[in-house]
């Protein structure tokens, strides 16, 4: 033989998936989200979302670059950090912070680890939570929205359902409004005010649905999540229907469909067993819904998922298997 | 009884002592690179904290008040404190001589560690009952301890992270008690 | 006048009474310990090379101290260590040899080709694992570097695809010697600068197959060496580090090119 | 009598493409001799045997060349009549190297008069049907080659109630065993109740995957009528069922403990091929010097099944099933999943070669050095339970102590936590590099 053969380790076979086909399937799977982004925003989305992916890919670039090491911007991920950043952001927000924020979360909490899969933290939320803390009256100035069909209502406001209902139950009045049947149906196409990805649950399932099947994300952190927002809430509806809001406004207003489905399922900062995914999903639940019952800010999923990401590795610890074989009930500790 | 839970979500959660008031960094940063060890940290501090506010409280209302020292008050808890944690030294190199190995320098080191410090300080500052005070102390080794373990949890992650060569050892992990601290800011307002 | 008494009483009496306290908790809570231990793990030079054979300093410290573990067995440390154990222990020894790592192994990559093309982790134990190793002579310095990541002092280069020793800043802890899955690596003495660089075991055809610079075991060396300072190991010739070897013939006359000086 | 579905299946698994198609429809072939066989004295897990002959030496075929060494070991025969031309080391499939003999056959494969045939077995007692499995130098042929002699006289205290006959063929590719079954159901079955004699086992179960029903279909039709307790049992097709520990919990829904033996829990598992072997052993006398290899892969221009003489190389065999018709980048000994890739084709056929595999250089995957991006996807597909990310990463820092405490031990190398790996991490060859510095470590202690 003229060439040499190759040698390595058994196996020799591989399934043939790649971080780069998971990257570009959760890069498919924003896409209607984006499309619904740009029918409800209009240029403000187009402006954002561009504007973060593409400081995003550059701050990759650059970084690595002056780090000495490869480019290595190929397998995808900049992007998809970028889209979700600007998911995060509120329509009005200047051009310049979404560049900041998206450096923030490329150069700081990814590549300062080392790059994909070292950074303990979702580098899109912490460049959201970074301009949250930062520039908390950008990020909370929404466009003008009419809330849609409230009963005997027709008003229009500046603020997310969400934030609507936490001031007004700060100033101890009545909800605004009873979000029941086509009101519903328009929170759940994504006719809301909220952050320029987050509106459309209707959207992000479609993404979500797509990831399940091609195997990117498993149903137990986003069911999880979900699960667990929807039961919290349930529970202080029941007790206080005039003080709290229904579970399924909880479920389909502000960012958790964002959150549970492609934000808390980011695997570098997620745990990896199956049995870790369940606390996870739960924990970001509680999170969440203690940060919008009681906290200061109207909504926590962004909170809710850092904190749970930085618990990931104790979680991971905790949840290890038990070895195929070893005593029931108990680890085998060596 | 609400009053008390509010104290202790207030002092874990919302003011955290490591992650908010940014009191207590030496051995946040020291002994948090293997767990047993972060326990071992967090059950000496949990003893030491609870106890110097309950005495640090005694010495300021029954001592220093009374006799019109309160400019003392710095030094005398001092030494309560460092006596504290000599006691803590001596009983742990006794019974878990691995432990107070592990935990070297560190062990000694609570003595000047902010943390036990600022909660006696804090106690004086905010007028706190004494059984307020007790639990105020052991709330905020709780947060330390809360905060210690996770950060624990994610220093074994980033030890294994690959940082450029200036940010190894503890730039990244200050970097990451930075992003921490960020995420512990979701609890602001959480306690009014 | 009062305000002092005051502080120094308030002051004194807590010391007095925390002092007491810590006192008793001393006296009940005591732990025995040879103080030696701790004095001599402070000479010890603290890089945990594990050369003397214990889990690393303060384990050879109280080795030293309860075991009566002999005093010379840290090479870093050297003659100035070595002297101050001895002022320290009472016991006398004499520093052995000065010792430097060499690999014996010449076959770069010019020299020694590979059979097959490896792909999998850059570490020596997996490659010689893994289909035996990717170089055509299977004694030969594979060059994935585990030696020079295992070097405590950065000591090692890989230098055309093979391991070199620094000998002026190896200190001689052998930790090369016991990562190297082809025991390649050997201890030799300083002054000791003939070598043999070779290591393979085969006979000459299937040598000369494998490498252009290996030992065929044609014994022309051990023939011209003085006093049996090269001697013939089945094909292999190895030098005989105890003995004086200070002749060129032997390098000249190799017809491998395998023995040289360093 | 027909199959019975296993009501277990052991946690993880891979289903990876099999293209068993290629070769599995090909009836046995026997291929001549060669011009030479090499005959490795290391066929078997244990201490290479000790060579009994020397250069020039003349021998008939069963003659024994090599004596066990001891209590795990195997004796090696000649695999045909002829000369005997050099005794030297040459590199076992696995790497390592290990002594062989070189045997030029002449031609007319003359037997020696060796053991005698025995039909009647069932007058046969226990030690006697062991310790003719010992004289043959029969071992495991899936692919571990533990000693069969060992495997079939457990300790005296150590019960076995079951044996299960290894019929999965899990490995992609590999379509030896299914052959075995589907031409030589009725002599595996005679071999299964000679083993299970020797075991006193009752229960005898034949564990094939459900993707081969003509197999299956055999098997079940030629079930002894007097063993009530024999099975054919039809395993989920999923990538590891034939690994042991998994069989054994799928078929009987037992758990070998974590660091033990599948006797621990009463069960002997063997090989179809294996048990094939102990037959022609023990009813005809004959010793092991011949096995089927699948011969297969992309490149090969006529893939089949392959009786070959042990010691038969590769290039022969490939040779035998018409050479190769486009580029080879890899060969392996063995399947895909556990094989062992070599460098060229001088390897020799040895009593574990279960299958010879040429990729194209289409079919190779490369290895990379990328970081985990923990996806958890080997976590969910190891049947052991491990956390292969977690330890690749300890293992990759060189920290041996806590990998152990994250049960490396326990890993049984079947490749599919690499399999998986998006980040195209070499995951297996990690944890072989960990459980050799373990034992390493362990010794030293």
């Amino acid at each position: 033989m003229s060439e040499l053969s190759i040698v390595s380790s058994s196996p020799h076979a591989h399934s043939g998936s790649s971080v780069r086909r998971i990257m570009l399937d959760v890069i498919i799977a924003l896409v209607p989200a984006v499309l619904v982004s740009l029918y409800f925003f209009g240029w403000d989305a187009f402006r954002l979302t561009t504007a973060c992916v593409v400081t995003c890919v550059a701050a990759e670039a650059a970084s690595r670059k002056w780090m000495g090491r490869n480019i290595g911007i190929d397998d995808l991920s900049a992007i998809i950090t970028g889209i979700l950043l600007a998911f995060n952001l509120p329509p009005t927000l200047p051009t310049w912070m979404a560049v900041v924020g998206s450096v923030f979360a490329i150069v700081i909490c990814k590549q300062l680890f080392g790059g994909i899969g070292y950074n303990p933290f979702n580098p899109a939320l912490a460049g959201r939570v970074m301009l949250l803390i930062s520039f908390p009256v950008f990020m909370t100035r929404w466009s003008e929205w009419t809330i849609p069909s409230p009963i005997g209502m027709d008003a229009v406001t500046t603020a997310t359902p969400l934030g609507l209902v936490k001031t007004t139950i700060g100033s101890a009045g009545a909800l605004p409004f009873d979000f029941t049947g086509s009101a519903m149906l328009q929170l759940f196409v994504g006719n809301q005010n909220g952050c320029i990805g987050e509106v459309s649950a209707a959207a992000l399932l479609l993404g979500g649905i797509y990831l399940l099947i091609r195997r990117c994300i498993t149903w137990h952190i986003p069911v999880a999540y979900i699960a667990t927002v929807a039961v919290f809430s349930g529970i202080l509806w029941i007790h206080h229907p005039q003080q709290n809001l229904a579970p399924h406004f909880h479920v389909l207003s502000g960012g958790l469909m964002l959150g549970a489905i492609f934000m808390a399922t980011d695997m570098v900062t997620s745990p990896v067993t199956k049995r870790g995914m369940l606390v996870f999903g739960i924990g970001c639940g509680i999170l969440t819904m203690l940060i919008r019952k009681w906290g200061g800010y109207p909504e926590g999923v962004s909170f809710a998922i850092l904190l749970m990401n930085a618990v990931t590795p104790l979680i991971n610890r905790a949840t290890r298997p038990r070895v195929f074989g070893a005593p029931k009930g108990g680890r085998k500790q060596s | 009884m609400t009053e008390y839970v509010l104290l202790i979500i207030g002092a874990v959660l919302v003011n955290n002592f490591v992650l908010t008031r940014f009191l207590g960094i030496c051995p946040f940063l020291g002994v948090s690179k293997k767990l047993p060890t972060a326990l071992g940290m967090c059950g000496a501090v949990i003893f030491v904290m609870t106890s110097a506010s309950a005495v640090t409280w005694a010495l300021q209302h029954l001592v220093l008040v009374p006799l019109g020292l309160g400019y003392l008050q710095t030094i005398a808890f001092i030494l309560v404190i460092a006596s504290f944690v000599q006691l803590v030294d001596i009983a742990m190199k006794k019974f878990a001589p691995p432990l107070h190995a592990a935990l070297g320098i560190f062990l000694p080191l609570i003595t000047t560690n902010c943390a036990v410090l600022g909660v006696s300080v804090l106690n004086v500052q905010l007028q706190y009952g004494f059984l307020k005070a007790v639990v105020f102390g052991f709330a905020a080794s709780l947060g330390f301890s809360l905060a210690l373990l996770i950060f624990t949890g994610l220093r074994e992650k980033i030890d294994r992270a690959n940082p450029p060569k200036a940010f190894q050892g503890v730039a990244i992990a200050l970097v990451t008690a930075g992003l921490l601290s960020l995420a512990f800011m979701g609890f602001a307002g959480l306690v009014k | 006048m009062t305000m002092v008494i005051q502080t120094v009483l308030t002051i004194g009496g807590a010391g007095l009474v925390c002092g007491g306290a810590l006192a008793l908790a001393a006296r009940f809570l005591a732990v025995k310990e040879d103080p030696r231990v701790a004095e001599v793990d402070g000479i010890l030079p603290g890089a945990n090379c594990g050369g003397c054979g214990y889990a690393g300093c303060a384990a050879y410290a109280e080795a030293i101290v309860l075991e009566d573990a002999p005093i010379n067995l840290c090479a870093p440390g050297g003659a100035e260590i070595l002297s101050k154990l001895a002022g320290a222990t009472g016991q006398t020894a004499q520093m052995a040899e000065h010792k430097v790592a060499i690999v014996l192994c010449g076959g770069d990559v010019e020299n020694a080709p590979r059979k097959f093309d490896y792909n999998g982790v850059a570490d020596c134990q997996a490659a010689h694992t893994t289909g035996g190793g990717d170089k055509a002579c299977p004694y030969g310095c594979l060059g994935y570097a585990s030696c020079s990541r295992a070097c405590p002092v950065g000591a090692i280069e890989i230098v055309d695809g093979i391991a070199k020793v620094h000998p002026d800043l190896c200190i001689s802890c052998g930790a090369c010697v016991r990562t190297c899955p082809r025991a390649l690596i050997k201890m030799v003495p300083y002054a000791r600068k003939i070598h043999v660089m070779c290591s393979s075991r085969d006979k000459g055809p299937a040598v000369k197959k494998a490498c252009k610079v290996g030992c065929i075991g044609c014994t022309i060396c051990a023939k011209l060496a003085e006093d049996e300072a090269i001697k013939m190991q089945g094909f292999l010739a190895v030098v005989d580090y105890d003995k004086e070897l200070d002749n060129d013939a032997v390098i000249e006359k190799c017809p491998g090119k395998c023995i040289v000086r360093i | 009598m027909g199959a019975i579905k296993a009501k277990f299946s052991a946690p993880g698994g891979v289903h990876p493409a099999y293209h068993k198609d290629l070769a599995a429809e090909q009836p046995i072939a026997e291929m001549p001799l060669p011009a030479s066989l090499v005959i490795s004295m290391s066929q078997h897990l244990g201490k290479p045997a000790t060579p009994t002959v020397k250069k020039g030496d003349t021998v008939l075929r069963g003659q024994v060349i090599g004596e066990a060494a001891g209590f795990i070991s195997a004796a090696v025969h000649a695999p045909t009549s002829g000369t005997v031309k050099l005794v030297a080391p040459v590199p076992t499939a696995a790497g390592p190297r290990a002594t062989a003999v070189t045997i030029e056959p002449d031609g007319e494969d003359k037997w020696i008069d060796g053991m005698a045939p025995c039909p009647d077995w069932r007058q046969l007692e226990k030690k006697d049907i062991v310790e003719k499995i010992a004289a043959a130098g029969i071992t495991g042929m899936g692919g571990a080659g533990f000693p069969t002699h060992v495997k079939v006289s457990p300790p005296p205290e150590t019960a076995i109630d079951t044996l299960i006959l290894n019929g999965a063929e899990c490995e992609p590719y590999l379509t030896a065993d299914y052959r075995l079954m589907v031409e030589r159901a009725a002599d595996i079955w005679e071999g299964a109740l000679i083993i299970a004699k020797a075991l006193e086992a009752t229960n005898i179960y034949v564990a094939i995957e459900d993707n081969k029903p003509l197999a299956i279909a055999a098997m079940a039709e030629a079930m002894p009528e007097q063993a009530g307790a024999a099975h054919v049992v039809a395993l989920k097709t999923e990538y590891p069922q034939g690994a042991e520990k998994q069989q054994i919990f799928a078929v009987t829904g037992r758990e070998v403990p974590a660091g033990g033996l599948p006797l621990n829990v009463g069960i002997v598992v063997e090989n179809v091929g294996t048990t094939l072997a102990v037959w022609d052993a023990v009813v005809n006398g004959r010793p092991l010097t011949e096995r089927v290899t699948t011969v297969t892969g992309g490149p090969v221009a006529k893939p089949g099944n392959v009786l070959a003489r042990l010691g038969t190389s590769s290039a022969d065999m490939v040779e035998f099933c018409g050479g190769t018709s486009s580029p080879v980048a890899k060969i392996i000994s063995g399947g895909p999943m556990m094989g062992f890739a070599q460098a060229d084709m001088s390897g020799p056929t040895t009593k574990t070669t279960s299958g010879l595999l040429l990729l194209g250089p289409e079919s190779v995957h490369a290895y990379e050095s990328m970081p985990c991006i923990s996806c958890g996807r080997c976590v969910g597909v190891c049947p052991m339970n491990l956390m292969p990310n977690e330890l690749s990463q300890f293992l990759e820092a060189e920290d041996y102590e806590t990998a152990e405490a994250y049960n490396v031990m326990d890993c049984i190398e079947c490749g599919c936590c690499a399999f998986e790996c998006p980040a195209h991490r070499p995951l297996v060859q990690h944890m072989r590099r960990g459980k050799a510095q373990v034992m390493l470590n362990r010794r030293k202690q």
